[in-house]
């Protein structure tokens, strides 16, 4: 299933937010994620999974609490100073959500795809001028919208701008954090049409945040779903999706609604009780045992490692009734 | 249902109507032109009439105060002792009189009861005889500028006792000014007390000069002096004068130079510094933007006033200095923690923004985050703060000032002004309206020019006040 | 129409006819809703779906009087309860309706409630005004109700203020504040757009459930297409502030009617494997309502636009019993241009795609 | 909630011990001393009164002795008027400070109110126009000015009816507290209104609003039960720094209308250089706005429920 290489590897990575009073946020705690070279990877999760932080630590945004992450092999720094990401500029880049807030209302439509080049590549005026020209073309947009301001564009054309943004310097590595969250169904999948079509041309390797489990489905080659700052379960999207084995991940995907009438009126009732926790304080052993049906007494006292089927190897699983 | 229209009739189409138009999709271009954020926050100020009116005002006043005193050449601290507190507006006719010379020729008492006037009242002297009261032992003279309460016994300023019941006369030489007078006798009985008996007179003081004293201030020639009597015109005084007889246009001009700059200058440094200090504070974070922020917090918990007038003293004012600097040196150090809090806010809020991390991600130094993401997007914030301080400075100053604790006489600041006005408020209101005026006028119009510059700059800051 | 037994036309629960509504801002006229006409029966979901700025909020708050006039202005139309207007006022014979007969719940339930009011005496308040129950009938009511709404410990949380509850608990007292004095329509403006997907079950199932019980219509606003799936039964879509498609859920799904119904279902990723397609955005975006198109608004974007659609507004077609499309492609003159609009979703699935004039149509996979 | 208030109490303190240090560095560089003005004094007298007021002693010692006798509630004794303690001074005339600082700020805060909900209530119309010309103008209007304007009236009304309606000056009756606190509450009156006003509108506009009109609630119980309540909490929150914007402002109040307050007092004190006076003075004006702020946040954690139970 993995053909290529490991890229970007997280081991043990922790992102504990200081309270007061010592208590801490975990909203990210001890997760082990490897990221082939050229594959989509989803993360889904509900609000409050830790699914952004996690983005948001692994390219260096946010300091770690504990663990590493890796590039082709090479730790990278626990915590990033603008040199850092200097360096790391070409390679690793970030798609952000809101596509009002990601783009700097005082700096032209040019100004802010160029942004990269200008800090970097040390092209002359006209170079600039002529690339940011034609990544504008690449996402769809008139290279003579350059001398337009943010506010005057659609929030579709907006994550367009976005995307030729991150994209200029040609990284190998993309975190999207919910690039279409915030975007119309019609305009979602405009930009995951584009998302896909660069990935492809470019040979990114995409680490793809999102909580439309269908969407995260139709991109991604692997689907991790996250759960109060942990992972419970890996696999191949199609998999997880159409035969998930974590507690956990059966009912979200049961949740999630169909878009077919008849799916719908078959679905038999699917909600289960309660909310996702607070982060603050992590129930001990199993993080979902208090809202899981099938919670046995071992699930309350010893936590579940994330471990390989034995029938499947690339599919893992953190839960009792599979080890 | 009640969906059922009727279609339209076939026949209102041309024939090639359903042709498909294969891919012709029409995309919407953008074709209005681009504004910035600047451009576009002046159309909308431009919108505001209020505001617009607002900064022409200003714009006025920095007119009267730089370009004033090149128009309006008098010296504000001459004074003119003939028209002393006079309103605008007074008459500044003078009467050409004679010398001074001691009353001699004192006529016989009149027979009918009542005040009368001997000679032309001036501001020279007001000669007055009256019949004797029958019972008087003596005679205390009083005036007023308001007419006297007889019934109270108010009759004004006591000017003195003719010091017999036979000398029915009396020499108003004191500090006369031109207007209305009245002038009361009432009679004194054996024991010195004034009794219900008086009789009051209501004159028309007209100011009186000399002919020397019209040559002094070259209102006559000396080699042309007009017979006695002669009306002549005073300087004129557009704003009047004040109690000094100076010219209040004048000094309105002066005071605005000095309220003004103090108004300008002490936000603009506070403001600088509160910048400095919040946007260090921002920017690092963690322990040390705690620490200053508790310092900050330190120094808004000083009363400010009283803060403002120990540093005032603290600082001391020498022979001969006008007490800006204190003044101004004293408002930075207390009033920067509120520019301050509101930058490290913004700098904080801005940090957090995604379009900072994507600058990050590219790889920006610091300076480049500030310079070209932070700056720009707390640039509206801080000009609107500003426009905000300029009149909390000057009424500060004014503040101050009119307590005495301001800028020091002779220097005239508005604040000053208003405190020399204020005690003859009831006499000549014009001493304390027009310095009053001023700063109503200019803080007004910087308050809704900060308005107007806070909608038109953030609409998000509407809801905050 | 429904027939009671005494053969006489009962009007239905409720009406809306042409209703058309205005908004004057900074930069002119915004034509928010332009025409829209549905009705609904007792015991009914109707789904309104539509993309952002599409009228269907506008349309359900100025039902409830919701809207501030002005900036809003009434332009046209007619709405009933039962035969007797609402529109433009707030009450029936005297009483408000709202609260009573209609009840309405909102998308994010965290700014809905009043922050420093306890959640009781926000159930309770309602019960007080319509029923004039005393203060503390109302709060033992309230607490049934909130028990009713699934919400573990009710009585210690009917004192409870909004900030102490989650988000799913929140929408699910909204819901028992909505239904407080049993409404025969309970309008539901996205009430799950700001949940996840298991607590946007916990709620469905709430609303569902009480449906169920109660005899409620319900008018569910969502541009979710699941969430339509789930619980409607009768549809209708909305566009540029009209509606372009109305039918039962069956007939919206399986025989759309419109051009747009199907290009929303080809953006959507499908997860019955028999119906794996590739995305087909829907290029462009809605018109500007300041200004709307002469023809039909959706022309631009439409693959199948024909010459007539820039000039003329297309009629409600209807195509079954119903079931109407607001679209040419109905029109005699057209043969079969019914079958064209369905054919962009199997053209996906088959490959075999009705190309839409993309920029970008490069395919990854 | 009473950990918070011991906390806010102890940050409090600290504030006061810093006001404190900050007062006693700020007279120091005063230049002259309190005895310099007394021309026919002898040096021996002059050594004498130095040692008195610990005067000789090094400025580090001197700043001991000056916190542990405030530590004792010590203000020290006037230079200027023999034998009369601070700590009298304050207990005499503070009162009537106090006195005058309540009224405004009730008349401030029940007027602001009141205006800011009218103007919300009929905004853009007739109402809201002239209130809000007034608020400007009350803003822009420097205290001074209205002191003396109001006693230009008194005294036309007075004149005008033949017999003192009102005082145009002084203290001791109720009638004399009426102009002078009003007048002191205008500024801080029209900048209540401002934010009653701003808060209003924001929140007819809030989604609560809208839900409860959903509900079908009348008109009169939305703005009673649901805005008001919520419109009021910005204005407690200023409240605090309400409270200092009148207390030190009531030196100008007193001043025009001749009231016995502490404000004139320390103004006199400045003349004429009284060190303890004027620090005494300082020290007890600071503590008493740090504990105005803290109540003032008290209160607002009880009026809100989420800061009362968080």
């Amino acid at each position: 299933m993995n053909t290529g290489k490991p890229l970007v590897m997280a081991d043990g990575l922790t992102k504990y937010f200081p309270l007061p009073k010592g208590k801490k946020v975990h909203a990210v705690d001890g997760v082990d994620l490897t990221i082939y070279e050229r594959e989509i990877v989803g993360l889904v999760g509900e609000s409050g999974s830790g699914k952004t932080t996690f983005g948001k630590t692994i390219i260096g945004l946010l300091p770690k609490s504990g663990g590493t992450v890796s590039y082709r092999g090479e730790t990278l720094p626990q915590r990033y100073k603008p040199a850092d990401f200097r360096r790391q500029a070409q390679v690793m880049q970030m798609i952000f959500q809101d596509p009002y807030s990601s783009l700097n209302p005082r700096m032209t439509v040019g100004e802010i795809v160029g942004e990269g080049l200008k800090l970097h590549a040390g092209l002359s005026r006209n170079d600039t001028r002529d690339k940011v020209a034609d990544w504008l073309t690449k996402v769809g947009l008139e290279p003579d919208y350059m001398s337009r301001y943010p506010h005057e564009f659609s929030g579709g054309q907006r994550q367009r701008i976005g995307i030729a943004r991150a994209l200029i310097l040609e990284p190998e590595f993309v975190v999207c954090d919910e690039p279409i969250s915030a975007l119309d169904v019609s305009v979602q999948a405009q930009v995951v049409n584009l998302l896909e079509e660069l990935q492809g041309s470019m040979g990114l390797t995409l680490l793809f945040i999102a909580h439309d489990l269908s969407m995260v489905r139709y991109i991604s080659d692997r689907m991790a779903v996250m759960y109060l700052g942990a992972l419970a379960e890996i696999g191949p999207a199609k998999d997880v999706f159409f035969n998930p084995k974590h507690p956990y991940t059966e009912i979200l995907i049961a949740s999630n609604p169909e878009p077919d009438p008849e799916t719908e009126r078959q679905r038999l009732s699917t909600t289960i009780a309660g909310e996702i926790p607070s982060p603050v304080d992590i129930p001990a052993g199993c993080r979902f045992a208090g809202r899981c049906p099938h919670a046995m007494e071992r699930c309350r006292v010893e936590t579940p490692q994330l471990l390989p089927l034995p029938e499947n190897t690339d599919r893992q699983v953190a839960c009792h009734l599979f080890a | 249902m009640t969906q059922q229209q009727p279609i339209p009739d076939p026949a209102m189409f041309t024939d090639d109507a359903f042709e498909p138009l294969h891919g012709e999709l029409r995309v919407q271009k953008l074709t209005r032109p681009s504004l910035s954020y600047w451009q576009d926050a002046w159309i909308r100020l431009k919108a505001n009439k209020r505001a617009i009116l607002s900064l022409y005002i200003v714009i006025g006043m920095l007119l009267f105060t730089i370009l004033g005193p090149q128009v309006w050449r008098v010296n504000p601290a001459e004074q003119d002792l003939l028209q002393v507190s006079s309103a605008p507006g007074a008459d500044r006719s003078a009467v050409l009189v004679a010398p001074y010379r001691p009353w001699t020729n004192i006529p016989p008492a009149p027979i009918k009861p009542g005040l009368k006037l001997v000679g032309q009242a001036t501001t020279q002297k007001v000669q007055l005889i009256w019949a004797p009261i029958p019972g008087a032992a003596d005679y205390r003279v009083y005036r007023d500028i308001i007419a006297p309460d007889r019934q109270a016994g108010i009759y004004g300023l006591p000017l003195g006792t003719t010091g017999s019941a036979s000398d029915t006369y009396y020499e108003d030489l004191l500090d006369l000014r031109a207007g209305t007078t009245y002038y009361s006798v009432v009679a004194m009985n054996a024991e010195g007390k004034d009794t219900a008996k008086s009789e009051t007179l209501k004159i028309k003081l007209i100011d009186g000069i000399t002919a020397s004293e019209a040559v002094d201030r070259g209102l006559l020639k000396p080699d042309a002096i007009p017979p006695l009597g002669t009306i002549l015109q005073l300087p004129l005084h557009p704003a009047g004068t004040d109690y000094l007889g100076r010219d209040m246009l004048a000094r309105l001009m002066q005071g605005a130079q000095v309220s003004l700059f103090i108004g300008i200058v002490a936000p603009l440094l506070y403001v600088l510094f509160g910048i400095g200090y919040g946007s260090i504070a921002g920017f690092l974070g963690g322990r040390v933007d705690q620490v200053m922020m508790r310092f900050a917090d330190f120094v808004v918990a000083l009363p400010f006033l009283l803060f403002m007038i120990l540093f005032k003293i603290g600082f001391g004012i020498g022979p001969g200095e006008s007490g800006i600097t204190p003044l101004i040196i004293s408002m930075t150090i207390l009033l920067w923690p509120g520019t301050a809090r509101l930058v490290r806010g913004q700098i904080l809020q801005v940090r957090e923004e995604a379009y900072v991390n994507a600058a990050q991600l590219l790889g920006a130094r610091t300076g480049y985050l500030v310079w070209r993401h932070m700056i720009p997007n707390t640039m509206g914030v801080i000009l609107v703060t500003l426009t905000f301080a300029i009149p909390t400075a000057i009424f500060t100053e004014a503040f101050l000032s009119f307590i005495g604790m301001g800028v020091a006489p002779p220097t005239a600041s508005w604040g000053s002004m208003s405190n020399d006005g204020i005690k003859s408020m009831l006499v000549h209101p014009h001493e304390l309206f027009f310095p009053a005026l001023m700063i109503s006028i200019t803080v007004l119009a910087f308050n809704l020019l900060g308005d107007g510059l806070r909608d038109a700059l953030d609409a998000k800051m509407r809801s905050r006040e | 129409m429904t027939q009671n037994g005494s053969g006489e036309t009962q009007p239905p629960l409720l009406e809306v006819n042409d209703l058309k509504v205005e908004f004057d801002t900074y930069g002119g006229t915004v034509q928010a809703v332009r025409g829209v006409s549905f009705s609904i029966e007792g015991g009914q979901t109707l789904a309104i779906v539509g993309e952002s700025g599409c009228g269907k909020s506008v349309t359900v708050q100025t039902l409830m009087g919701l809207v501030p006039m002005p900036p809003g202005r009434l332009k046209s139309g007619t709405a009933t309860l039962r035969g007797e207007n609402i529109l433009g006022q707030t009450q029936i014979g005297g009483k408000d309706f709202r609260g009573s007969e209609i009840g309405m719940i909102f998308q994010d339930p965290m700014t809905s409630l009043n922050p420093t009011m306890t959640i009781g005496r926000q159930i309770a308040e309602t019960l007080e005004v319509h029923r004039g129950w005393s203060r503390k009938k109302s709060l033992a009511r309230a607490v049934e109700l909130l028990e009713m709404a699934r919400i573990p410990e009710a009585a210690q949380r009917a004192k409870q203020y909004p900030f102490e509850f989650s988000g799913g608990m929140l929408q699910r007292a909204m819901i028992a504040m909505a239904i407080a004095c049993e409404p025969a329509i309970l309008i539901a403006d996205e009430p799950t757009t700001a949940l996840d997907v298991t607590i946007q079950a916990q709620v469905l199932d709430l609303m569902q459930d009480l449906q169920r019980d109660r005899g409620t219509a319900i008018i569910l606003i969502t541009h979710d297409l699941g969430v339509v799936a789930r619980m409607a039964d009768e549809v209708a879509v909305m566009y540029a502030g009209q509606i372009v498609e109305r039918g039962s859920v069956d007939d919206i799904f399986y025989r759309p009617a419109h051009p747009y119904t199907v290009g929303l279902r080809a953006a959507m990723p499908s997860n019955n494997p028999a119906a794996e397609h590739r995305l087909l955005p829907i290029e462009g975006s809605p018109p500007d309502l300041f200004s709307p198109p002469v023809g039909c608004a959706y022309a631009a974007r439409c693959p199948h636009a024909m010459r007539v659609c820039n000039t003329h507004d297309p009629a409600p077609f209807a195509v079954g019993k119903g079931h109407f499309g607001k679209c040419w492609l109905h029109h005699e003159r057209v043969p079969g241009g019914a079958q064209r609009i369905v054919s962009a979703i199997a053209g996906a699935t088959t490959g075999d795609v009705v190309q839409p004039a993309s920029a970008n149509q490069g395919d990854a996979r | 909630m009473l950990l918070y208030a011991i906390k806010r109490l102890i940050l409090g303190i600290i504030t006061v011990w810093f006001i404190a240090t900050a007062t006693f560095l700020a007279m120091h560089a005063v230049p002259g001393d309190p005895l310099s003005g007394d021309k026919a004094m002898t040096a021996q007298i002059r050594q004498n009164l130095e040692k008195k007021y610990g005067l000789d002693k090094p400025i580090g010692e001197q700043y001991l002795i000056y916190l542990n006798n405030l530590a004792h509630g010590d203000l020290g004794i006037s230079y200027t008027q023999k034998n009369r303690e601070v700590n009298d001074i304050i207990r005499e005339n503070f009162p009537i400070s106090a006195t005058l600082g309540i009224m405004a700020v009730v008349f401030a805060g029940i007027g602001g109110t009141l205006f800011g909900a009218l103007t919300a209530l009929y905004r853009n119309k007739w109402p809201d126009t002239v209130i809000m010309l007034a608020v400007i103008l009350g803003i822009s209007v420097p205290s001074f000015v209205f002191a003396a304007f109001s006693q230009l009236i008194i005294v036309k009304i007075n004149t005008a009816l033949g017999f003192s309606l009102l005082p145009v000056a002084g203290w001791g009756t109720v009638s004399h507290i009426l102009v002078p606190s009003m007048v002191l509450g205008l500024g801080t009156m029209a900048y209540l209104t401002r934010l009653m006003r701003s808060s209003m509108l924001e929140i007819v506009s809030s989604d609560y609003i809208r839900t409860a009109n959903a509900k079908g609630l009348a008109q009169t119980r939305i703005f009673t039960q649901h805005q008001i309540r919520n419109a009021i909490l910005p204005l407690v929150t200023v409240l605090g720094p309400a409270i200092a914007a009148i207390t030190t402002g009531s030196f100008v109040v007193e001043l025009v209308f001749a009231i016995p307050g502490l404000g004139r007092y320390f103004v006199q004190a400045v003349q004429q250089l009284d060190y303890t006076v004027i620090m005494g003075t300082t020290v007890f004006f600071g503590a008493f706005l740090v504990l105005m702020v803290i109540l003032v946040d008290l209160l607002y954690g009880f009026i809100d429920p989420r800061v009362r139970l968080n």
